[in-house]
């Protein structure tokens, strides 16, 4: 009992940081049809960003609190700035290219900004453990757990709903359907896709940048975090249905709770279950389990 | 006219959610014969053809090629044994020569005789396929990448890849359409004169009436899945309900009629 | 096709061409400086706590011998005379990257010797191919026995002592201090140095504490992990009350900084082999009362030892890059002694500049004086170093604002290693005969 | 027989592999390394270069690179097997068998599922491997030095020589795979899957059949691989990084070619050294910036720049 206890809030809190990271993955595939390698780079980023600044603001006597608001300002800026260069710089002239160049491109720009990192933060790592313990711990069913973690789901839960209030309830949500369902319609209806491909590139590497920023003070922050996060990151957006926010909920939880399953049980099977799992429901719904519409041709 | 049916269809029904597309379909089509159908979009023609030659699976009723059940049959095995088609827009493969994409059509069509294993560029094969593109008059594309193709060439092509293989029964979706006034004779006079040649059973898939009345021996008419005629040109043409349905008053040129073919297998 | 293949060739050719004009081995006639590989992580998570630090320390070391400011006993400059230098190689992507990597340096720089080398894995896969290549290695840090236990090598040396005896220690240092523990499990990494961590600790603690229960699962999570939620979870609900770790890098780290929040230290007593370099980067968030070893006497554990080569050496490195010396800074350093003083003997016994193999003879067997202790290459045939191992508990100093060792117990290595040619997995199932401990 | 001597192609690849392992005898043994490695990459690319002809580009090939690497590993641990000949073969045939079995399922997918479902399939073997001590975990396994017949070769210049064999001859079957009507259906099948359903061949056997040549290419590779090197571990030889680096390779070759795998996988190996010993800290960079560099300037691959003089001096010939 007490080991199911653990395995559903391990697995709930390791699927919230899984769903951060992914929701902006899959944003970015379903409206601009770019699977994007970099989106780990934008994950490291934002962790090296919060770790650095809270770390250094701590220094300088802020109280424990304020490493909220610069996680916040961390993703924001990250998103902002490295989103921003990427798209303007490099994919803005690619959408014209096969799909495999654009993926490529983003694996290219993913090499790149690993090193940049080492350049611009050094090898050393960094700790940005105040926020988490700021928190504190709280004990369930004979457990203690940090509420950072915890509170990780609260935040996974609070971007789920705003995406969904973003695209159900909003104007911007009405164009963004357009032109994920069918970009030339969009154009038609003269929309200015570019400009939505930027809010949308931009608006994905915050939420990446928000994942690693808000997981930052649970690690220590060091280089090559990103790696295995994008593969990751794959599974759950496949299992899910690429481009599909309720998919990203859904396949971060298998994820997540398969994972936990896994490490409390059969610790060996750990990786395997991942993506196994992406395996089979790729091969019983390629589209995933929740595709969203596309428009049809021919 | 006199032998047994090569193609059998009987009580053949498709349905897509609630859209009936075939009701009761039942045709005989001997060898060598030129059956005609006519409807107008939506009738279900291509929904039809598309049946015979297994790219969609009827939901009920029964195909027979020369005595054999073939309904549910796959396109690759109905090619195989004789039931090959045509396509109202082009399918041709875009990005090699001419030549090439005939004497590919060639060589699955000699896939039981020769290795596919042996070269492409066969000097044998290729004189074949010369021939071929003589006979159809595109000859001078031989070296064209087919994407550079006009519309009335991309066609003969298409035509030219269906007929390679000398199929007992040949499915023509609109053959001339898109194609010039000029060349669309031509078209037929080159596919009916080697049809009726060897023996083969044509069903032509027509908006064209002219083209209908000269070609077909046969022509049936379908309307919202049913086929309402099935008599000699002359006499569905005369028909007041297929005038009223489908060759209307001005006759007009359908080219926004399109196969809903879907990309997901 | 021909001309592009010609042309390939004559790339080849030019870059190779190049490469020996640009090359630092240019051409040395007298041998009046010796290349150096020095293999240390430069990047990825290992690179902050093992790879920079242990760079540093050896970078300390052959400036200070080449320029003969080094104390007595080692105060004459150079390696037989000749200036080292270093080429400095990052030892991260993966195994068969370092080999092919180690291949570069050896047929493509030319070096003289290669030094360092820190996770166990890249040690076993390096190892065929210097003796394939007939090159001088010094191992500096890993610390697998499999190496000189499975293979018979003539050109590899070690001059760390493998993990056996810290494991040993480790339990010794259990019976000693935390006698009546009743059950203990661990969190490892997957691959050699984990492995072998963990399976010689529970044989040791078998024999040394035999009424305590070992863990039916024992958590080995990937190298690199970085979140270990799911696995303290897994240790807590453990009725295991110590818990043994050989985590290094930066995953000790994060281990240390996720379970402290869950006041997982509260209830565990915690064992780690080698996650000193946490104590100096966590500081005070570092939980006291954490059983911690360095692997020998090197790192916190003998940073205030006296003596004229220690005082030196933690000096030097403090003034040249602002941190104290860690564990890895030692073993590098060591490494780098242990050349100097093989070279210097063989130049000594044969005059004139030493050959590869002179300079092997000469290092075989050699026992030395290091900064705060003494090594033997007592091992593998004399090519396996040997040398005592201490723990100590954690504790953080509000006074200094320093955290500090307190209850520093080191274990003679007679206690520790088995016999030379006694493989030590099996030595420790026949209950360590021979150890007076 | 005729065709296969008049074939241009078929003869420069078997006049550069012959230059080429001859030249080794005279090279330093660093640039010898190197190119082997890049001729072991380019083996795997070769397999990449016929699926891309079909229109599909799996994200998993290091499935089987890693397959084949640790088939001849495995062979040695289990049965001490050191011989070339079945080294190799072990390597193809458990490719290959892995392949036609996972091609049942692969067949039916396209264009980014395709790609994502063999990053599936190799990450779970990645999972495994990482995980299972008895497979060596993250470590993997050393391989020592290849025997020919029963005669171990002093230098590695001969086993060069033997690779450059391997190499030609699978850049042998390979063209002549395409130039036949059965390596041409893959180009026709990427342009219009329905016309070749409908001509009469199905479009998932020939789909399937590539499939099984491309991973026995790419298991043949990873074999020669841990040859050459003498060591196989999950992150060089299995994780989604190595697939990543052979599609790389396969758009900085370009798909004209089957010699152009070859000529990419040896630049990519010296850009790589050379990255690494000007930069150790951003080599990643380095090897980054020349991919975009591929991209932007030079979408069809080194291949181009070589095709475009030779086309025209054909030209000048006629």
């Amino acid at each position: 009992m007490q080991t199911i206890v653990a395995v559903l809030i391990d697995g709930l809190s390791y699927s919230s940081y899984l769903f951060i990271v992914s929701v902006g993955l899959t944003i970015i595939f379903g409206v601009m049809k770019i699977l994007n390698v970099a989106h780990g780079s934008f994950y490291a980023w934002g962790a090296y960003a919060a770790a650095y600044f809270i770390g250094l603001f701590h220094g300088m006597g802020f109280p424990h609190w304020f490493g909220f608001v610069l996680i916040a300002v961390s993703a924001v800026a990250v998103g902002a700035i490295i989103g921003l260069a990427i798209e303007r710089i490099i994919l803005r002239k690619m959408y014209e290219h096969e799909e495999v160049h654009i993926l490529l491109a983003t694996f290219g720009v993913f090499l790149i900004l690993e090193d940049v990192i080492l350049l611009v933060f050094g090898v050393n790592p960094y700790f940005a453990y105040q926020p988490m313990a700021l928190l504190g711990s709280v004990k369930i069913a004979g457990v203690t757990r940090d509420v950072y973690s915890l509170t990780l789901i609260g935040l996974a839960i609070v971007i789920a709903l705003a995406c969904w209030l973003c695209l159900a309830r909003s104007k911007w949500g009405k164009i963004l359907k357009v032109v994920i369902f069918d970009r030339e319609i969009g154009l038609a209806m003269g929309i200015n896709v570019n400009a939505v491909y930027v809010y949308t590139f931009v608006a994905g590497a915050m939420l990446g940048a928000l994942g690693g920023a808000a997981i930052a003070p649970t690690l220590s922050v060091s280089p090559g975090i990103g790696i295995d996060v994008i593969v990751l990151s794959f599974a759950v957006v496949v299992i899910g249905g690429m481009g599909s926010i309720a998919g990203a909920i859904i396949g971060a939880l298998m994820v997540g709770l398969l994972r936990a399953t896994a490490v409390h049980f059969v610790p060996e099977l750990e990786l395997f279950v991942i993506f196994a799992v992406m395996a089979a429901v790729l091969m019983v719904r390629p589209e995933g389990l929740f595709a969203p519409a596309r428009a049809r041709r021919i | 006219m006199t032998d047994a049916p090569i193609l059998c269809v009987t009580g053949l029904c498709k349905s897509f959610g609630a859209v009936v597309a075939a009701r009761d379909i039942s045709v005989d089509v001997a060898a060598g014969e030129v059956v005609g159908i006519i409807g107008a979009n939506g009738a279900g023609k291509t929904v039809f053809v598309n049946m015979i030659t297994g790219y969609l699976k009827p939901s009920r009723g029964t195909i027979t090629f020369a005595g054999t059940d073939i309904t549910g049959i796959r396109p690759c095995d109905a090619a195989h044994i004789g039931v090959c088609r045509s396509f109202q827009t082009s399918q041709v493969f875009m990005t090699m020569s001419v030549l090439d994409n005939l004497l590919i059509a060639t060589a699955i069509a000699s896939k039981g005789r020769t290795s596919l294993l042996r070269p492409l560029r066969d000097d044998a094969r290729i004189t074949q396929c010369e021939a071929i593109l003589n006979r159809y008059g595109i000859r001078e594309y031989r070296d064209r990448v087919a994407s550079t193709l006009s519309q009335g060439a991309s066609k003969l092509l298409d035509i030219a890849m269906a007929g390679v293989s000398e199929p007992r029964v040949l499915l023509l979706d609109e053959p001339t359409s898109g194609v010039s006034v000029e060349e669309k004779y031509d078209i037929m006079d080159v596919v009916i004169s080697a049809s009726r040649r060897q023996g083969t059973a044509v069903l032509l898939i027509e908006h064209d009436m002219e083209i209908v009345e000269r070609y077909a021996d046969r022509v049936l008419a379908f309307d919202q899945g049913e086929k309402i005629c099935d008599a000699p040109p002359r006499q569905v043409l005369a028909d007041p309900r297929v005038r009223a349905l489908i060759v209307g008053p001005d006759d007009a040129d359908d080219s926004t009629a399109r196969p809903r073919e879907t990309t997901d297998a | 096709m021909h001309s592009m293949f010609n042309r390939v060739h004559r790339l080849a050719l030019g870059l190779g061409v190049l490469a020996t004009a640009l090359g630092p081995y240019g051409a040395v006639t007298a041998k009046d400086s010796i290349d150096v590989g020095v293999v240390a992580f430069l990047s990825g998570p290992a690179a902050g706590p093992f790879g920079v630090p242990g760079k540093n320390g050896a970078e300390l070391v052959i400036d200070a011998i080449n320029a003969g400011t080094l104390p007595a006993p080692y105060d004459t400059a150079g390696f037989a005379g000749a200036t080292l230098n270093p080429i400095h190689i990052d030892e991260s992507g993966g195994n068969a990257k370092q080999v092919a990597e180690y291949r570069n340096l050896v047929e493509k720089q030319g070096v003289d010797a290669v030094i360092g080398y820190i996770s166990s894995g890249t040690c076993l896969a390096v190892t065929p191919v210097a003796e394939e290549l007939k090159k001088l290695t010094i191992l500096s840090v890993c610390g697998t026995p499999r190496i000189f236990e499975d293979g018979d090598w003539t050109h590899i040396f070690r001059t760390q002592a493998h993990a056996v005896g810290d494991s040993i220690a480790a339990a010794l240092y259990v019976r000693d201090n935390f006698g009546d523990v009743a059950g203990y499990t661990g969190i490892n990494q997957n691959y050699a140095w984990g492995q072998d961590s963990w399976k010689s600790f529970s044989l040791a603690m078998g024999h040394f504490v035999p009424k305590a229960e070992v863990s039916s699962t024992p958590q080995f999570p990937k190298i690199f992990a970085g979140q270990y939620g799911t696995e303290i979870s897994t240790l807590a609900l453990d009725d295991a009350e110590l818990v043994h770790s050989s985590f290094w890098d930066g995953d000790i780290e994060a281990f240390v900084v996720q379970a402290k929040v869950r006041g997982f230290f509260d209830n565990k007593q915690f064992l780690s082999t080698v996650g000193a370099s946490a104590i100096d980067s966590l500081g005070s968030e570092f939980p006291d009362g954490t059983i911690i070893g360095t692997r020998g006497e090197i790192g916190i554990l003998v940073r205030e030892k006296s003596g004229p080569l220690n005082t030196w050496f933690v000096n030097a490195y403090r003034e040249r890059y602002g941190a104290w010396p860690l564990g890895p800074s030692y073993q590098y350093a060591q490494a780098v002694l242990a050349l100097k003083i093989a070279m210097d003997k063989a130049a000594r016994d044969h005059g004139g500049f030493p050959t590869q193999d002179q300079v092997i003879a000469a290092m075989k067997g050699l026992s030395f004086e290091t900064f705060a202790g003494r090594i033997e290459l007592a091992l593998g045939n004399g090519h396996q170093a040997v040398h005592p191992v201490g723990y100590g508990i954690t504790r953080w100093n509000d006074e200094t604002g320093e955290p500090e060792v307190t209850n520093i117990t080191f274990y003679p290595s007679k206690c520790i290693y088995p016999p030379a040619g006694k493989p030590s997995l099996d030595w420790l199932a026949e209950g360590m005969p021979g150890s007076d401990c | 027989m005729r065709s296969l001597t008049g074939d241009r192609t078929v003869r420069g690849v078997l006049i550069g592999f012959t230059l080429l392992a001859i030249a080794g005898f005279f090279l330093p043994a660093w640039i010898v390394n190197n190119v082997m490695f890049g001729l072991a990459r380019g083996l795997a690319v070769l397999g990449l270069l016929v699926l891309l002809r079909t229109g599909l580009v799996s994200f998993g090939h290091a499935l089987y690179f890693g397959l084949g690497a640790y088939s001849v590993a495995l062979l040695e641990q289990l049965a001490g097997v050191t011989e070339l000949v079945p080294r190799l073969a072990g390597a193809v045939v458990v490719a290959g068998g892995l392949g036609w079995i996972l091609g049942f399922v692969l067949r039916r997918y396209r264009g980014i599922f395709f790609a994502m479902l063999s990053l599936a399939f190799s990450m779970a073997l990645y999972g495994i491997l990482v995980k299972t001590e008895s497979l060596g975990s993250t470590d993997g396994f050393s391989v020592s030095p290849t025997v020919l017949f029963g005669w171990s070769p002093e230098t590695r210049h001969v086993f060069l020589a033997m690779v450059a064999a391997v190499c030609a001859f699978a850049a042998i079957v390979v063209q002549v795979y395409l130039a036949s009507a059965l390596g041409h259906l893959t180009t026709a099948v990427r342009d219009n899957e329905i016309r070749v359903e409908y001509l009469g061949y199905p479009v998932a056997r020939s789909i399937h059949t590539t499939y099984v040549l491309s991973a026995m290419l790419a298991g043949a590779a990873g074999g020669i691989m841990a040859m050459a090197l003498g060591q196989v571990d999950p992150d060089s030889m299995v994780n989604w990084t190595v697939s990543g680096e052979l599609v790389f390779i396969t758009i900085m070759a370009g798909a004209g070619n089957v010699a152009a795998p070859f000529i990419g996988g040896v630049v990519f190996e010296f850009i790589r050294t050379y990255a690494f010993e000007l930069a150790p800290h951003a080599w990643q960079l380095i090897v980054g910036a020349t991919l975009l560099a591929i991209i932007f300037f030079l979408p069809n691959g080194l291949w181009s720049l070589i095709e475009k003089p030779w086309k025209k001096l054909e030209k000048r010939r006629d």
